[in-house]
Parts: C-alpha cells; structure tokens; sequence
C-alpha cells in the first residue's frame, strides 16, 4: 500500500521535465556505498491486512472499556464526551499544521485563544500558552522559566517530594547540563513548611502539586502561607495541578502560584498509553514582568504547542463548562471518599491519607503491591492502584487508589470486597471469582426491559 | 463568516454534558478550599458542535487542499491510521497497568523501535520523546553525558550550520553547552574550510556538530563523509536532525553513513497528524556506543518473548511522563508496516520527485540559489522578482491563498534572504503541482503588471490580511469570561 | 469554488485502495463471462478525501446551522449515537448470525421495541419497514389483511385528508386501496361533516382512515376523538401517520387515543441522522387486535430471557431483508435511554413552544392562516406580503440562505398557498430562534423596498440561484466516464 | 440527559411573548383525559452510564472483527477501506437531509450524481436513481415498475427460484394487495428455460439473479437467451446481482437486462445486523421509454432515499476504482473456488455447485447445518454458512458457504479442518480446539518483529 497518486506514465513526463533519465539518477549527491541500503522489514501489508494485525495486537491488551480502573498516579480515567472525539477528529483540524498563515488558520487559532482563555479561568491566572508536550515538561519549563527570572543566579530549585516522581525525574534530566541544585526531595511528605524553610537568595523557585501525587488536597491558606515566604525569598511559587480537582477547589491563582501548570490529559484526552498528552502552564503577567524581562514566550517554541490535544482539553472545557467539571469533581471527591471509607474498614488495610484528598488515597495493603494487582486483575477484572514502594520505600506495601466519577457504586465495593478477599485466607478466595466485574455488569443488561 | 468566540455563545444554565448523580454517600466537603466562580463557558452540545464545526472550515489543511509547507512535511495522513489509534484496545490502557495486560501494544512499540533502527541505520532507538525539538534535547544530553561519563568533562561546544533550523540552537543551549555557528558554502553544503578552523579552533572543547542532512536548503550535503569524518578524528560525535528523513528513506541511512545520533519526526516523515502544530513524536536513534545513554523507559524483549519497560544502563533520565506519544506511534508503526522496504523507498523517490519537478517548472521564474543542483524533497525559492520592485515573499505567499493553496515556509531558511521553501511531499499528484507552478508563474506575471492585486492579498479568505505586527503589540492572550 | 466531477479529478493507474495478493491457487475463470471495461474512476486516497471534504463544505447541514425544515423535525444529532452505531461488537454482526452470538443486539431491539410501544401506547411493534413511507404501506397492509382476514374483503376504501403528506395516498393506492380525500374545516381540523359524508358513502367499503395528528398544519385535531370514534363505528381502522410524533411525547399516547395502528420515523422524532435522505426507520405499533399481523421477524423473548426472531402468525409478510435498520435502532434505543420518560415529555414541550414562539414573533409579519391557534411542534405562514407583489415563497426561501439558514419547507401542505412549513425543534436555542425571527422580519421589510434583493438571492451560496426547471428538462442523469 | 439548550430563563421569556402562562397550556387541544399520560419507561441514563450499557450490550455479542465469517446469502462481509467511514462520518454529509434547497445542497446533490454515474457505469445500464431501502424493496419496485410498464395489464410475475428468498417474500408482500400473479418459483432450480418458457402476454416480468442465490454465474450467452426470449413475449428482464461480481463479470446492461438492481450493501456498507443497507436500480432508457410512458421516478418517491449509504457505496466504488473492485471479484472468485475444492475433497461432504460459480457455493452436510454451525462456532471461532434446508426442503442439510477476499488461506484451510473434525469420530473432536482461529492469528503476531 502506498500513498503516492503519480503513477509511471505522470513520472515519466515529470523526469522529462526535470531532466534526467530515472529517479535514481536524482541521488547523485548521496555517496555511492551508501546509496540504496537494503532496508530489512517486514513485508508491506495492505490496508485489509494491517486491520488484522492491529485487531491482533488490541486484543492482546486488556483495556478499560472492560476493566473497572482505580489506577491514576498521573494519567487519569475520567469520563471523555464522545462529542470531543467527534470534532478533533475533523481533517480540518488534525490535518492543519502551526497556524502559520494566520487569513486561512483562523479555526485553529480561535480554537487556541479560547483554549488559553478557558485555561486561565480554570486556574485563576492571567496568562495562558498553548501547551506543552505534557505535565512533566510544562513542570520542567517552569523550572527553567524561574531560573531566568532569576538571571541564572540562583541556582537551587526546590522540588516537593510529592511532586509526582515523574515530573522530578524530568526536572533532573533538562537541568542536567544546567547550574542547578535540586533540593527538596528528601523533605517529609507532605510538609510544606520544611519546603519553605529552604527557601533562601539562591531559590530559584519552589515546586508543590496541589493535591499532590499521595492525593492530598492543602488548603489555600496553607498555600498562601507557602507563597508567602517563597515571595519573601524572591523566589518563585510553581504549582502543579490537577485540572479536574479545580472544577471544585481554589485554583493556584488565587493562594499566589506565579505559574499553574500541570497535565490537561484528563480533560478530554484519551489515556492512550501514556501519550499523547499536553501539558498546561498558565501564569501572573504582572508578577513575572516585575521580576524579569523574559517572558515565557522565549522558552516555549511555537513548534512544542500540542495544539490537537489542547484542543480536545477545550472542546472538553467547553463542553463540561461551569456545572459540569464542578459535577466531575465533587464526583470524583465523593466517590474516592467513599472508597477510602470501605476500605479502611476492611481488617487488614489501613488508608494513610490524613488531611483532605481528592481523587487518590493511600492504602497500606497486607501483601506486595504487585501481587495484590496481579490477582485483582486476573480474578476480578479490577485494576488496581499504584505500587508506591518504587519511588517512597518508605511506602513499600502502599498501593495509591484512584477513584473518578467512572468508578460506579458497585465497581467500588466489589473493590473493598476484592481486597477483602485477597487479604482472606485461600479457602475464602472462590467466591470472588463467581462475582467479578464483568458479570455483574452484563447481568445488568436485562434489567432494561 | 467570522465565528463569535465561545464565551460570546454561552449563556448561564446551558449544558453539553450531563453526568450522573452522586449514588455513594457523600462526604463533607473541605469548605476552606472551596473555590469561588468557575467561570468556565456554559453551552449546549448543538452549539459546541457548531461552533467548532464552522471554527474547523476556516482552516486550511492538507483534507482540503496543497500544503507545501517546506521542512514540514505535510502529506497525506491516512485514515486508516486514525482508526488504529482509536482502537478500544489500544487506546484505553492506562500507562501503569500491568505489563501482562498491555503485551499487544509493548509489541506493537518494541517492533516499531526495531523497524525504525533499521530504516536509519541504528543500533538502538527510544519513542519517548515528544517531538522533533525534545529529539533534539535528548540527543544533545546523550551527547554531552557519553562524553562526561568518558571524562571529557571539558567538552562544552556544539557546531551548528547557519542553516539548522532555530530549535538546533535552542537545544543546545537548553542542554547547558555552547553554539558555535559554521556558514554554509556557495554550493549550500558545509563550508569545509569554515569547519576545520573552527574544530581547530576548540579542540577538546567540542562536543560535536549538529547537521540536518538534506539541509534546510533541500540539499545533500556532497560532503557528508568527510564533515563527519572531521568532526569524528576531533573526538566530537554528530547529531543529525532527520527532520529532513522524508527525502533519504531507504536512499540512505544516517546510521550507516555515520551519524552518532539523530531524532525522527514520526509526525513527518511517517506521516502522523500534527494538527494545529502536535502532537508529534520524536524518537532518537542512536549508535551501539550510545544504546545506554536513551532515555526510556524503553521496551525489551526477554527470550520467552515477553516484553517488558527497561530503563537503558546510563540513561540520561526519562524526558517526558509514560513511555511516549503511543497514540502517534501506533499510527507510524501502521504506516511503516503498510509500506515495507519498497513502499519506503518510493516515498522518498517521489517526494524528491515532486520537488524537482516544481523546481524544474519555476526555474527562470523566481530565483533559485541552488538551482543549478538536484534537491531533495525541498527546495528554496526567492520572493524577488525583476520588474516587481516592491513585492516580497509574503506578498507572494498571500496571494497563492487566492488560488486556494497555502504558501510554502517563508523567510526561513535565514540564510537565504525572502526565502520561499516549498515542500510538496510525495502524495501530490502533478496535476496538483501543475496548478501550483501555473499559480506561481502567473503570481510572477502579477507581480509585475498588477502589484496591487498581490499587496491586498488575500482576497477570498475567511479573514483579509492581517496586521501580524500590531498583533504582537497588542497582545490579547484571552478572554474575559462570563455568559449572559 | 465549484468542486470537478470524481471522473474529472481521475487518472489512469490511480490507486486510493490496495488489495492482498492472492495467496490460495487460482482457479479458472469463465473467460466467457468476464466483463470488458469497468469504467469506474481511479483516484488517489488523498484525492478522494479531499473531493468529499471539499463537497461536505457545500452543505448546509444541522451541524453548521438551523435547519427548520417542517415535518422533517431537523434536530440535533448526538455525537454518542453516532458511535454506539459503530461500536465493533454492534456493526459488525451479520445479520444471520446464530441468534446465541447476538443476543446483546436482539436485547437491544426488544428492549426498543417495548419502549417504542411503550410511548405511543401499543401493544406491539416491528421496526423492521425503513422508513415513514415504508411503515404507511406496512400499516396500510396490515389494516387490509385484518379486515380480509374477518372476511370483509369487499373493503377498499381509505378517507386521506387534504392535508395529508404525498406519501399516504400514494402508499394507498401501492397497497392495491383506493384513496378518497377528505377536506379540512377552516380550523385546520377534519371537516367532520366531510368526513361523516364520505364514512356514509362508502358504507361498508370503508377501510379506514389516515390521520396525522398533529397534522401538516402543525395543530393538534380537536376533534380527534370524535373522529376516530365515528371510523371506528363504521367497522374501519385508523391509521396515525407518527411523523410528527415529535410534539406529543409524553403528552399523548395515540394508542390511548384509538389509533389502530402507527408509523414512527425513529429518523425524526428519536434524532438518528438521515443525511442526504436516509437512511431512516419506520417501525409500526399496533394495537393488540393488530399485533399478529406485523410484518417480521420481530424479536421475541422467552420466558428464560432468550431472545429469538419470531414471525407474527398472521404477517403481512417481510417487509425488507432482514430485520430492520439496525444501525438507526442502536441510535435510537440510545437516544429513548437517554432521555427517559421525563426527557421525551421535556423534548416535545420544547419542541412545541419553540415553534409557538416563532410564531408568536412573526404573527402581524407574515400570513398564518391558524395563527390564532396554539400550534404544535411547526406551524404553516404564507410568503404573499402586503406591499410586496411580486415576492413569493420561494424568493423567500432564497432570500434565508443569505442570513445562513437554511429555508423552512416550502409550499407544503399543498391546501395553503405559498406555503412556509416552520418546525425549529427542540434542539434550537432562543438565541436561534430569535436570529431567525429577525432574519424573517428584515427580509418582509426588504420585499417591500428591495425586492431585488430577494429575486436574485442566493447570493453567498456556494452555486447561484439554480433553473431547476430546466434542470427538469434537460435531465442529465449521469456522467459518461473515462480517466485520461 | 437532554440536548435542549433553553434554560428555564429563556423558556420564561418565550411562554411571555406566546402569551401563556406554562409550557402545560400549550397543550390544551389535547383531549384531558389522554393529556400526559405516564411512560412506563427505565430511567434516563446520562452518556458515560449508556456507553457502559452499551459496551455491555456489545460485549454480549460475536462480532467479526474476532471471528472468521462464511456466511453470506445477501449480507456481504466485504472489506470497507476505513476512509469511507472516515467520509462519511463528517457531520455536513449525515446531518444534511434531502437535499430540497439545491444552492446550500451541492455537496449531496453532486456525489449523489456521481453515485448514480458509478451504477451506471457499473452495470452497464443507462440511469440509475438514487437508491432504495434495500435489495429486497428494490427488487420488489422493479416488479411494481414492470407492472406498470405492462399497464396493468399484464399480472403475471415470474420470479425465479434462486432469486433471494427474502427478496421474493417482500415481492409477495408488496404485490399482496394488487392484480398479480407470482409464478416461477417451484421451477426447478437453476433452469432459465423453464423460465424463459413461462413467458407469455401475461408476463409482465422476469427476475432472475446472477450470481444467483446459490452463487451460480450464468453466462452472458445463457443470459442474453433469456432476455431475448423474455422481451418477444413484451416482458422486461430484471436482473438481480452483486454488485462485487460485476467487477469482474459482464453486467446486466450488456446482455439485456432491462433492469440492474439489487443490494449495494457490499460496496463499502457495514454489515450492521442487516441494516441500512442500500438498494442500487439502473435501467435502460431507451427500453423503458419505449414501452411505457411511465419512468422509474414516479414509483420512488425522493423519500426512499437512502442517501447516506448511497454516498458509503459512492464513495467506495470511486476508492476502489476500476483495478479495486475488480481485484476485490478476483479474490472473492478464487478463494471461493479454493475452499469448494477443499471442501469437496473431505470425505463427508460433497460441493454441490457444478456451473460456475462466485463467491458462494452449496456443500451438502453429514449433519444438521445449525449443529455443524453450532460447533464452529463454539469450537472453532468460524461463523458458518447459510442453512438452506429453510427456504429449499430439497436442500435440507446443505451449506451455503461464502468466501471473500476478507478469508485468509488460513482461514480457509481451518475451515476445511473443522468441517472434517466435526464429521469424525468424537475421539479427533479435541484437536480443534487447540487450533481455533482465534489462536492462530494471535501468534502470528510476534513474527513482525
Ligand atoms: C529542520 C528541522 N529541525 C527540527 C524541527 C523541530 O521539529 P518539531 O517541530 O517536531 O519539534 C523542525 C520543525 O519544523 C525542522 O524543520
Ligand atoms: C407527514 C409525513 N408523513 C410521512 C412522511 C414520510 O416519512 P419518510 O420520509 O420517513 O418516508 C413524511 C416525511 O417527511 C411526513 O412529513
């Protein structure tokens, strides 16, 4: 199969006119023991059979059209309306590229001026981009941005440890080659003052997650308390959020975040693996025109615009609007809360989120993380939380919850039930196999009529 | 014509979506935190679907007609590619899932980073990166950390033609290390004389050079061996931007011809939607000496045939969350399999075909510095026409909306002053470039007799010509929101 | 503007799709059997989307703007149903799969099939015709074959009002029936005079009645009961013509009301698209004394919750192949689900003050001939203005597109002279309606001073003003094809 | 869930300017008694509960995207290149009705026209109206066409016995009510002559199909007999066909037909439980106009449009184009032809198809086909053939088997397999459930890499 509409007859008239006998002929400048490598693929499939194997390869995953989902961690099941897929997928849209001639990309350019308005709104700030590539760049920009504000001159960067470990990890790598000193990380969880006690001349900024990766929701007081004293450092506040939870909490404008960023996935993006996602970065005109000359125009190449997924984020925006993202997050509020009370009473778990969290919890479980998941997926279609002894040994045998508005009344007590179950003795095990979720959803099917 | 902006459509009460009630107990709420206004728009889904609908026909784009946007490589995106990535079963897995449930698609990534070693030439590849600039980033920090864990701590310059691309520069500074620029010859390749004083002159410092080849004039570096061979006998290691890989695909293999390092535009070259400007994917390929040096999480392949996520001995850390832009992936990874070795290769032949052939068309009419060589996929025009003093390049780019194409890249390359890069891609037809040449010729023909007819350009499109200037002055980043 | 013909853009030795070579041993043909030429185009995939794109921009459509076409009820399509149709494990089912292999499918058209009942108060329903027209003649058969089933075969006569849509007598007279029309009163009811004449005179020839109610005039038969009362006394059936279904739900059950036996056009009143004409769904409820009579298979549940296709033991026979427009019914059955009892009501309530609006802002403006009645979900005006001679409906209509609507139905029903046929639906927004309403206002004033302006519109059209009398005349049915 | 936009604002200000009180007193033509009655119906789902629903629902049945399909007999598994869906889902096609207004219709009204000259050109005929509800009503409106041709006067319709015995169900259904006699199908099968020899003045027409029921090709020699014999006794000739076959085949119009109709279905249709499909109906003009004053046009109304799946089948016809559709036939014919031979060559069943033949061919069973089909399956993951034992008692336990270009060889060769394991002995049963196809095609998988 192939894309190319010349056929022999057009390309013969058409090296006619450029003058030369084949197409060969046209790689001259390509050195000659390089010329036409042999190329050792796999044989071209035509379309028919491409479908085939790509429906091979789907039906080797298990996905979470058929799976109750409790798995977040920074990428997030929340409901998609399936109008957004309905307009990004409009070759008008995808098939346009950076609108560089503005007369005939006025569709696309609206688009990203109603994106970058609904953003600022979303987060209480005055300024939007764009896009990033994804939460952890925009994170990572951030960073960059306040070493600039700070002329390069002060030179620590101070990162909460629940900051989602990925978006560090990203930190740590674009500031490899720079004169940065990250600190931080080694603080007590979820101690936003140990943060702010580093803050000094050589703090370039300070970055929390609000609720932050444990799910931990802080109050704007105690954020503004944080801005405070990262501003009389003169240093930056970055505050990575959760566009979702603002449906319903203060947004970072509000308690002093000089920049508001984080991933937009869950708004409208499919969870897609992983990819592709966007990063948002809204910040305070005013407060980083005072502190510097450079804006954030210079860090951030038009060419690193998402701007199809920025679109689905505001198609998403437009669609979910003032009611319903506040509906999605008292859902997901409600729902987790709700989770987090059935399991805790469960003998052998413990839920370890004290202060008010939205969205995840964290559940010390009797059993290795991964054995626990192994069996929640195999005997009961569950997939279960986020293993967080990797990245807080501290936390070994913790597993992270996540519960959106996806996750029904019945998905959330079969979870309780489930990790009863696996936490039982052997003899109790059976009985869960005979009421996993994919039966008691298509039991429910005749109820219709 | 003109769409009102979705604040201006919205009105108090209205609802797209509707979600379920609450049907768990509900728990207190943190009143403290309690956000104020949510001053989100408020329309229902008719609206929403009409309002983007109209917002959609405003835009060009490659559905609709010729893009011959030079570097960017805009053909035709399948559609068979967009259902893939759309697929139940790949595009609902969560990141973190259990490797046992997600096989299919870790293979599905595995084989694409196999297949795409072998297309350029390498010994290893990861898909993490995002685009052409973040392959970019990565390459250089593979480049500098290889040095450094070799203790060449001192090296801290890269070499970079005054014909790279912008983000060239910007990596290489964002990585910490230092651009030195070198000019291009007469002839648009290197200048080697340049090169060689300038690897003198820093010595040990150089960290290597970065070389887009073709290059951004269209052109096949002739040199290509011996740059590398000059920058390789230096210590330095070379970074290709095969932003350009449209044209050498299965014509030659960087790897092979030498390069260190270089980054896939997935979004070009194998034809990914890139709407409004991404997202993209922009894998890096790299030689056996550089294989533990990726970023990753890539994936492995064990004996058994189980596939599993490895972070790579002496990564230089991950750059992005996940493993990658897996919904582009899964549409390159279609692509390339639909085309095998051969498909490849006459992608390649036409789209340097196609060039050539426009630039055979318009050779004599507008100014062609390099006329005189055969390009590649790409080639640089001049915006300077005899007898039509006051018309420039984007007086011409304006115009060519009238006939209903969008204007090639303008005034990039720098180096070539009123640069018109045209770009038509390989799933042209020649009737296609025949109206495109014909509209060019006869745009030259304008410009001379009727100069007007091009300064008011454009006259058919859904806004006229805009004040690109005042725009930036009066910066309106957003809306103030509220419905009625 | 002005897109070539498909055969215009092709060329020889084009290609959009490619299929695998044969990989089993070919047989012999039967050379005696094998066609010449196959003169279909040859065209690129690129070439293909970018002509239908291209064409798919000419149309007015619900997703680009109001569409108050009456008795057609254009209302917001939901994007959900769109893919719940196409969701794999419900469009690609054969239809004669082993019934244990579909049961999901076979829930689904129950389940359909006992709301559709349901709501209009039947006692059975099939939703296998395809369409309105399509369930008339179901329904017209269905009423023939009961009463020659009873032994009253010399029946052959059906009463149509005047006001009825051309489809009903014309489905009339397809069943083998003879039409008898019916005037209506100037109240827009049945004249029930007219109608207790024609019930006299044609005794026991009566097969019965087709009533839209509401009818074609957009009112609600006050006299329905009566009317409905006096058929059945003379031994006949009722047949409601549910186009205009969209008014009365939840606010009527015409099976409460008597009717003997209904069409619904799911592609109206339950939203599925019928772009371009179709496709739709005309399932047909009946009463009890009607149930064995439908046509089949429909689907029937057993007592252990198997679902299994099942023949009506008196069926008038099979309608079409298969089972009915199963991709219309997912989107339907999505659509009622969706909306429950509540939301239908809420739908038709809407429906019907949106259009009562409308004509409370244009009475004084406009003709309307019932316009001191409460209309239903449409209502009829008249394009004859004071002070306007020379303007009729049509220059109107035309007149409409230059503000970006599209025109309402015109000169139908054909008992009111230059007819305009109103029906916004429910999904339209005041703000619609209101732009709509200026529009109409602004374009009475015009035909008043610049009459001009009406004569000659469109004129932002993608064509012209169309001769579509001439088009009648010098019918070229198609295009004499051949790729150069 | 609702797609109403007016809130209870806007509704206020309208029931002011109609002058009523409540949305209630809009109603009051509406007899009392029957005012808002009570719906009986399950409670509203919002979008994110019904795509559960539906997923459930779907997840209920065997779809072919997961199983191998033999099974034909007037429903197509054909391939659909994805981009007709891709066109065809673009909203300024499906929500754009009729096209009544043709200024703002342009984009229907010209792939209409374009529709109509691929049929054209396709059968060999000389108009082609826009479409019918189906096959089977486009069959039975040639029938009401010729009738009227014949002025009525000539009642007798000839319907062959392998015409689609669905198609001849609703020919009797639709001419229930009228003057005419349907004679023809106790014929024997297959045997124009004995059509041909039922031609008399009252004949108003013949229908045959070809490719016919069974898959039987009739020879355009055999054809043009018939015709001609057909129109000396002033009947017209209507000829049924796949529209696949006539990628390779010479079509109606070439041997005499006076009418080409049949199921455009697989030209780009999805299969979709059996609708909508797409009735395709070309004719002579000359012929038409000859003998009659009436044309086609006044029998379908513009209502029995079935524009949208018209335009699938417009839009595949051009994808596909002359060297597609011919390949498509070519595949179709020699897979067919392979797996007859495979077939026959089993012990326990014989093909009983001795002409040519395309696409379909019968095998007779040595047991009851829905326990053969049954057993596939549940054991083999294969949907089988058509059980013809139905409409044809003299075919009792025998398949009508289809192949098309969507069967692989493998496929096709474990079709073979599994006919032969279910007709062993049941020590051999056990084989075939390790070599279900769903297997097969999983491990063919990791030879990509
Ligand atoms: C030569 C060249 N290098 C690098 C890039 C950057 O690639 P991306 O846009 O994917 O970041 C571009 C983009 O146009 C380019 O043309
Ligand atoms: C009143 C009325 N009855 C019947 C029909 C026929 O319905 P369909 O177009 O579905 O065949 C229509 C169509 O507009 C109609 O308006």
């Amino acid at each position: 199969m192939d894309y190319i509409p010349n056929t022999d007859a057009d390309r013969a008239e058409m090296l006619k006119v450029v003058g030369v006998e084949t197409v060969a002929d046209l790689f001259h400048d390509v050195p000659e023991q390089f010329r036409f490598p042999k190329l050792d693929l796999p044989p071209a499939l035509t379309e028919m059979e491409m479908l085939q194997e790509l429906q091979a390869l789907a039906d080797e995953n298990d996905d979470l059209n058929h799976l109750a989902c409790f798995l977040g961690a920074g990428a997030y099941n929340h409901f998609v309306p399936k109008v957004v897929d309905s307009i990004i997928s409009r070759g008008e849209f995808y098939t346009a590229y950076t609108p560089y001639q503005p007369e005939i990309s006025q569709g696309t350019l609206q688009a990203h001026f109603e994106y970058q308005s609904m953003i600022t709104a979303l987060t209480g700030m005055e300024v939007s981009n764009v896009s990033h590539y994804d939460g952890a760049t925009a994170v990572a920009e951030a960073v960059i941005m306040a070493l600039q504000v700070g002329r390069n001159k002060r030179c620590n960067v101070i990162l909460s440890p629940t900051l989602n470990p990925q978006y560090r990890d990203v930190v740590h790598t674009y500031t490899q080659g720079m004169c940065v000193k990250t600190i931080g990380e080694n603080a007590p969880l979820g101690d936003l003052n140990a943060l702010a006690d580093m803050c000094d001349k050589d703090a370039a900024c300070v970055i929390v997650q609000n609720p932050d990766f444990l799910g931990r929701l802080y109050l704007p007081a105690e954020m503004q308390a944080l801005a405070d004293r990262v501003h009389g450092a003169g240093a930056m506040l970055i505050v990575a959020c959760d566009p979702i939870s603002l449906g319903l909490f203060t947004p970072p404008g509000h308690y002093g975040a000089d920049v508001a960023c984080g991933e937009a996935q869950p708004m409208g993006n499919s969870l897609s693996l992983g990819g592709p996602y966007v990063g948002f970065f809204a910040m305070k005109m005013g407060e980083v025109r005072k502190s510097a000359g450079r804006i954030v125009g210079q860090t951030v190449d038009v060419d690193e615009e998402r701007g199809f997924n920025a679109l689905a984020a505001a198609i998403y925006m437009a669609a979910m609007g003032k009611h319903g993202l506040k509906k999605a997050a008292e859902l997901t509020y409600h729902k987790a809360h709700y989770a987090a009370k059935l399991v805790d009473a469960l003998d052998d778990y413990a839920v370890k989120s004290d202060g008010p969290f939205f969205k995840e919890f964290v559940v010390q479980c009797p059993l290795p993380i991964a054995e626990l998941n192994e069996r929640l997926l195999n005997e009961w279609g569950i997939v279960g939380g986020y293993d967080l002894g990797a990245d807080y040994p501290e936390l070994k045998d913790h597993m992270l919850v996540c519960v959106t508005e996806m996750n029904s009344k019945v998905e959330i007590e079969t979870l309780a039930e489930a990790l009863a179950a696996i936490a039982a003795p052997a003899s109790e095990d059976l009985e869960g196999q005979d009421e996993s979720l994919g039966e008691t959803e298509q039991s429910d099917i005749e109820e219709v009529a | 014509m003109g769409e009102p902006l979705i604040y201006e459509i919205c009105r108090a009460g209205r609802k797209a979506v509707h979600l379920p009630d609450v049907d768990v107990p509900e728990s207190p709420l943190p009143q403290d935190a309690l956000r104020g206004e949510l001053p989100l728009p408020e329309v229902s889904e008719i609206d929403l679907v009409r309002h983007y609908t109209r917002l959609s026909q405003l835009n060009h784009s490659i559905d609709t007609g010729f893009y011959p946007l030079g570097s960017c490589t805009m053909k035709y995106n399948p559609k068979v590619n967009e259902y893939a990535a759309r697929m139940a079963g790949l595009a609902n897995l969560h990141p973190l899932q259990d490797m046992d449930s997600i096989q299919g698609a870790m293979a599905l990534m595995h084989n694409l980073q196999e297949m795409l070693a072998e297309i350029a030439g390498f010994a290893a590849v990861t898909l993490q990166p995002a685009a052409g600039a973040h392959g970019e980033l990565t390459g250089v920090l593979i480049m500098r950390k290889y040095l450094y864990e070799k203790g060449e701590t001192q090296r801290d310059v890269i070499i970079v033609p005054d014909s790279a691309h912008g983000t060239n520069p910007a990596t290489t500074s964002m990585s910490g290390l230092k651009v030195v620029e070198c000019p291009s010859a007469a002839d648009g390749n290197v200048d080697l004389a340049a090169l060689k004083a300038l690897i003198a002159k820093h010595g040990d410092r150089l960290v290597g050079l970065m070389l887009t080849n073709p290059n951004t004039l269209g052109l096949f570096d002739e040199n290509v061996a011996e740059v590398l061979q000059l920058v390789h006998e230096a210590g330095g290691l070379v970074y290709g931007d095969g932003a350009n890989f449209n044209a050498i695909l299965g014509i030659a293999k960087p790897g092979a011809l030498g390069f260190d390092v270089m980054h896939y535009n997935l979004h070009k070259t194998f034809s990914t939607p890139h709407g409004g400007g991404g997202p993209g994917s922009g894998a890096v390929g790299v030689a056996a000496h550089l294989a533990e040096y990726l970023p990753g999480p890539i994936v492995a392949r064990d004996e058994d045939g189980y596939f599993r996520w490895e972070m790579p001995a002496k990564s230089i850390g991950r750059v992005k969350a996940f493993w990658g832009n897996f919904g582009i992936l899964v549409r390159a990874y279609t692509y390339i399999r639909m085309h095998g070795a051969a498909g490849l290769r006459a992608i390649s032949e036409n789209a340097v075909l196609n060039a050539n052939y426009i630039q055979a068309r318009l050779r004599g009419v507008y100014p062609i510095p390099h006329g005189d060589r055969t390009c590649m996929h790409e080639f640089v025009a001049q915006g300077k026409l005899d007898g039509a003093p006051t018309i420039n390049t984007m007086d011409i780019a304006k115009r060519l909306m009238d006939y209903e194409f969008h204007p090639p890249t303008v005034y990039f390359p720098l180096i070539v002053p009123e640069a018109i890069m045209i770009e038509p891609t390989e799933t042209e037809s020649k009737e296609t470039l025949d109206a495109f040449c014909d509209a060019m010729i006869q745009i030259a023909q304008e410009a001379r007799e009727t100069p007007e007819l091009l300064k008011t350009a454009p006259h058919n499109s859904p806004v006229k010509r805009l004040d690109e200037v005042r725009a930036a002055k009066e910066l309106q980043l957003c809306y103030a929101p509220g419905c009625s």
